[in-house]
């Protein structure tokens, strides 16, 4: 019996699961367009701001041993010309039938509703509100994903001036990230991706005696995340209605089906391409669907959440 | 464990090269193929890449040209570097007669190549140009190795007056069935279209400002490649395809300066 | 030039700065002293509670891949039984000159008063308060380690009763672990342990389609926690004043001077015993100190928290 | 990536044991030595250690005492079990004419290094022992290579009438260099101390309520060593350490009661 590994997100049509997660490769409309030919079944471009942003000076990126830690510093063109850059790849995705989600971070709230104003100009088949930075407008700048009040506010606000399919992508750093989750949800979120990095953490040179990062502290991702993404992913769809996107240390197929056992409708792929290029998509989905002939199932709908019991 | 850190290497010794740089020979080993490179991470200073020289002593030749090749070039022998890599493709090594033409720091790569080509007894012929004499690097190196480089001036103060490239085209012998180029932009896109019109097969190591270094970060990319991961080394046929996917989307990028890499 | 690895945790000393931790090997007088034997600056007991505790069934603990996740459920014979461990733990320990350290946890503020009560008239050296597990008087039932508070309250409770050395063992599982350090600080304690397990994580098997622990969530450990732990100790000791036992993910000398760059005093050992056994003590000691030859350190202060810059 | 999470094997074939348990045979092997166990995970169920049998394929004897023996001995073929391992100290495979003594389950480990040894051409004499007839397990496995266990039951319905090591005692043959046990820990105390007495080499499997299983919680020590770990193979001489050890501190664990496992 064929195999049918298509979902369904909020509406729109996935041939896989395998969503690329935001700030890997994303960062120009040819490599995106490159991951979809490669297999994925959506990408997600890099997060993007209102203004122009540098980003931290080297070194930035780490293989630490047991996944990367980053310090990109969120470095981005801008809305105007990310906006380019997603309608460039949105041409190229299209043909493939493969969507593209265009995700959006910022300071302030206005900043949040100015950014996604130009780029659903874009037309994304989805937004994604980063709301792992910090909150200028919080007495200690704390990121909005930090604090179910100021994470239901952003997307309350986002969700008046954007109609279009909006994902709200949730830290793991919170003691309850269910909270977070509900309150997202209530303030009028189509999905939810989870989660966003973990920690953040510190690598020391001992040769150096001083952090390797030049921002000292970076984000954990891959194999280290992973069941915490997967605790996280789990928690969530126990506790909401709408979709998620669950990411964090996606390495094999058994890993994306670990998430979509946890609830996940659709499973970002990121760190992965460090190890396997843009071949970790026809890996992770052949060992995938290798895993779903052994178990008998003909279709992810028959085990997703069934670790809910 | 495996992983992606840094390790450290004393500068064993410094030799000047020029006024331009320096070259920088390391108290160890780290094993790599010639068109790979390393980030080099100096604590409190930056991390940059640089291509392999020689892979044992760990061999670095920089040209200094902003903050970070500064201090690079004025470290101290017993000093020391932190090192991670090496990252990316290396020159294929192919069978037949080769090439090799090098701009500015450009040479630092096609060095290591000359070395391996010549341990596989494949002599094979290196042009090298700068803008002025006191500018090679390497030179030595190539020589010890029995190769003598033709040299290429912009200013006409050594060797041809003109660049590598020209210097490549007016040569009076045939040309050999491999090009292998590294150096300024510029310079790779005149040598890509010599090589395509000659029917030569030609790789070029290409450059574009490096963040993660390892595949990720996506800052590096040319087109739809990512230089860091599925570069430096591309075919002159990729080369050109990327450059005009670059330039479909940013009409401005074809005539970008790089004069800063081409000391 | 002889090495110097001994260290003073308020005013105790420590011929080396490797503490076992908590939970691991020390749930038996016998066994404390066999780790002190085998290298350990000093020993910390298995956290007991004032009544004895079953513990979940199995699975409890695993290795998946990157380190171990674990849910025990804090078994433990009671206060009274592990009076009488600590004593005679004590004996083998006093002549080796290894300083017993004990560890308690309770669900109330009064439990964990009356729980030390009798802890203290084993006399260990210093006590440790795990406030990792939930607060029952909570209407959500938190722990106390997540809430700067309630943990500020346990401890001051705590210094009421017990006049010894008094540590309490922080939670990374806080957006900000600075303000539980300081509150605690402030409250009374002489000095903090960091970090506590991470998470909770879930390890899901795709075969079985549920959690493989019994308890479905549990705390990780070992190197996937590294990076997280050296960040917290980092922050903590730029933050309190107090002595800090560094933990999480030290399998090597080099991960132990990477906490000790960070500012820990000391440097806690758990998960290391499961990939080494009892060997881990001398091990990591041995490469610790062979990189402080290396790097020309006489002896551990000259490098601690070095990383600050 | 290595790691220590459990792998799935159907059962391929279950022999009934008399009326005490049975034997599960796995399709497919998992590499281990006698001596070492391995934790069954039986989703919903609980997790327990087992005595691997035979590794290839693997195979596994289980005396149904409780709710998760129960749940095991009742697989159907073609379900699954969730094993990880196999953990611990194995037999020391010496040279020499050995003996092997087994009383209950303790049968399991020993029949794979029944196995073994024969493999090495150096069979032993084994003893079993069990409280009746009905008890015994494995006796076809050791003949299946040839071996004639001597038998032993508490009530004399088979065999000699008494204990597996009352039955060594009373052995016409002289003692061999080696003795091996495994059973309930009133037999290994009985054993450990005739083999000390006769000068004999003696190893004992012991047994204690498992969690973790990999050496971490601590859950199963027996003086200052871990079952799990340091075990579940102790010398005869180690034996009687940590016995009395755990005699000092708990005067009441000397005369436990562990009949629960000596069916
Ligand atoms: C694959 C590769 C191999 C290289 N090999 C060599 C070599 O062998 N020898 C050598 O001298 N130089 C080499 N370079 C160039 C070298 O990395 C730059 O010269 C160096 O980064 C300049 O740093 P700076 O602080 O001294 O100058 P800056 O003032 O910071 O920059 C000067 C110029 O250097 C380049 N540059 C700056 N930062 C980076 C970066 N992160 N990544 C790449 N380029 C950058 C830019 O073109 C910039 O305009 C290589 C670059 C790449 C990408
Ligand atoms: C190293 C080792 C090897 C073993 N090999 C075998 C074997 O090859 N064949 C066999 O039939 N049995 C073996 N056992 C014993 C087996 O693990 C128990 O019979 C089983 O756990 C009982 O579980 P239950 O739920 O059926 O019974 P329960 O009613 O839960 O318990 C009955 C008795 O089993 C023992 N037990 C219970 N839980 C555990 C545990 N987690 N770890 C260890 N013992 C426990 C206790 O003595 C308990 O009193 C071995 C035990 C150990 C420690
Ligand atoms: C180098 C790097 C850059 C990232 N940049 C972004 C970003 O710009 N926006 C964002 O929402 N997440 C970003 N992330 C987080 C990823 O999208 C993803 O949530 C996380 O890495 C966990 O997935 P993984 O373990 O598969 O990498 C970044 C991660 C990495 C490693
Ligand atoms: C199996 C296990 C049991 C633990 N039990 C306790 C405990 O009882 N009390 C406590 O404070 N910490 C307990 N911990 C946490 C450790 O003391 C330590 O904080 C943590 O494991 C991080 O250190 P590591 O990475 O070196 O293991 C336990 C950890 C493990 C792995
Ligand atoms: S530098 Fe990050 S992808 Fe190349
Ligand atoms: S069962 Fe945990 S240490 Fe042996």
């Amino acid at each position: 019996m064929a195999l049918d590994v298509s979902v369904d997100l909020c509406g729109i049509s996935l041939r896989n699961p395998l969503v690329l997660a935001s700030g890997i490769w994303g960062s120009c409309a040819e490599t995106l367009v490159r991951v979809g030919r490669a297999g994925a079944g959506a990408v997600t471009a890099k997060s993007c701001s209102l203004e122009p942003r540098q980003g931290h000076p080297n070194p930035t990126v780490l293989d630490w041993g047991h996944g990367l830690i980053n310090a990109i510093g969120l470095s981005n063109p801008g809305a105007w010309e990310e906006k380019r850059i997603l309608q460039r790849a949105a041409v190229g995705l299209k043909e493939m039938g493969v969507p593209l989600i265009a995700s959006v971070f910022a300071e302030t709230i206005v900043s949040f509703q100015r950014t996604v104003e130009i780029i659903a100009q874009a037309e994304p088949d989805l937004i994604e509100l980063n709301i792992s930075c910090p909150n200028v407008e919080d007495e200690f700048g704390r990121p909005f994903a930090l604090d179910p009040i100021m994470a239901a506010k952003v997307t309350a606000a986002v969700r008046e001036v954007y109609k279009g399919i909006l994902s709200v992508k949730l830290s793991p750093n919170v003691p309850d990230i269910v909270q977070v989750a509900r309150a997202v949800e209530k303030a009028g979120a189509d999905l939810l991706t989870a989660v966003n990095t973990l920690g953040p953490g510190m690598v020391i040179d001992v040769h150096a005696g001083r952090p390797v990062l030049s921002n000292k502290v970076g984000g954990i991702s891959g194999a280290a995340l992973r069941p915490i993404a997967v605790r996280c992913v789990y928690e969530i769809t126990q506790a909401v209605s709408i979709p998620v996107i669950g990411m964090g240390g996606v390495l094999t197929g058994e890993d994306a089906m670990q998430m979509l056992m946890a609830g996940a409708t659709a499973v970002g792929i990121g760190s992965a391409l460090y190890y396997y290029g843009e071949a970790a998509f026809m890996r992770i989905l052949g060992e995938l669907e290798e895993l779903m002939v052994q178990e008998g199932y003909s279709s992810i709908k028959e085990f997703r959440g069934c670790a809910h019991g | 464990m495996a992983d992606g850190l840094h390790r450290v290497f004393p500068l064993m010794r410094r030799v000047e090269e020029g006024k331009v740089g320096a070259t920088l020979i390391f108290d160890g080993e780290l094993k790599a193929q010639p068109g790979q490179f390393v980030m080099v991470w100096l604590p409190g200073v930056g991390e940059r890449p640089f291509s392999v020289v020689d892979d044992a002593p760990l061999t670095l030749t920089v040209a200094r040209v902003g903050p970070f090749t500064r201090a690079l070039t004025a470290l101290q022998e017993g000093e020391r570097v932190w090192i991670r890599g090496p990252f990316g493709r290396p020159f294929p090594l192919r069978q037949g007669s080769a090439i090799l033409v090098a701009g500015g720091s450009g040479v630092a790569s096609l060095a290591f190549l000359a070395k391996r080509l010549c341990e596989k007894r494949t002599e094979p012929l290196v042009i090298l140009g700068a803008r002025t004499e006191a500018n090679f690097m390497l030179t030595w190196f190539f020589e010890r190795m029995g190769l003598c480089p033709l040299l290429a001036t912009d200013d006409g103060s050594k060797g041809w007056q003109g660049t590598a490239v020209e210097r490549l085209e007016a040569l009076s012998q045939p040309w050999r069935e491999l090009i292998y180029g590294c150096g300024p932009e510029r310079m790779l896109r005149a040598l890509a279209s010599s090589a395509v019109r000659h029917g030569a097969l030609c790789w070029l190591s290409l450059e574009r400002v490096m963040k993660c270094g390892i595949g990720v970060c996506g800052h590096c990319h040319c087109g739809d490649q990512l230089v860091c991961r599925d570069g430096p080394v591309f075919s002159a046929e990729e080369a050109l395809r990327l450059w005009r996917l670059e330039a479909r989307d940013n009409p401005q990028i074809a005539d970008r300066e790089d004069s800063e890499r081409y000391p």
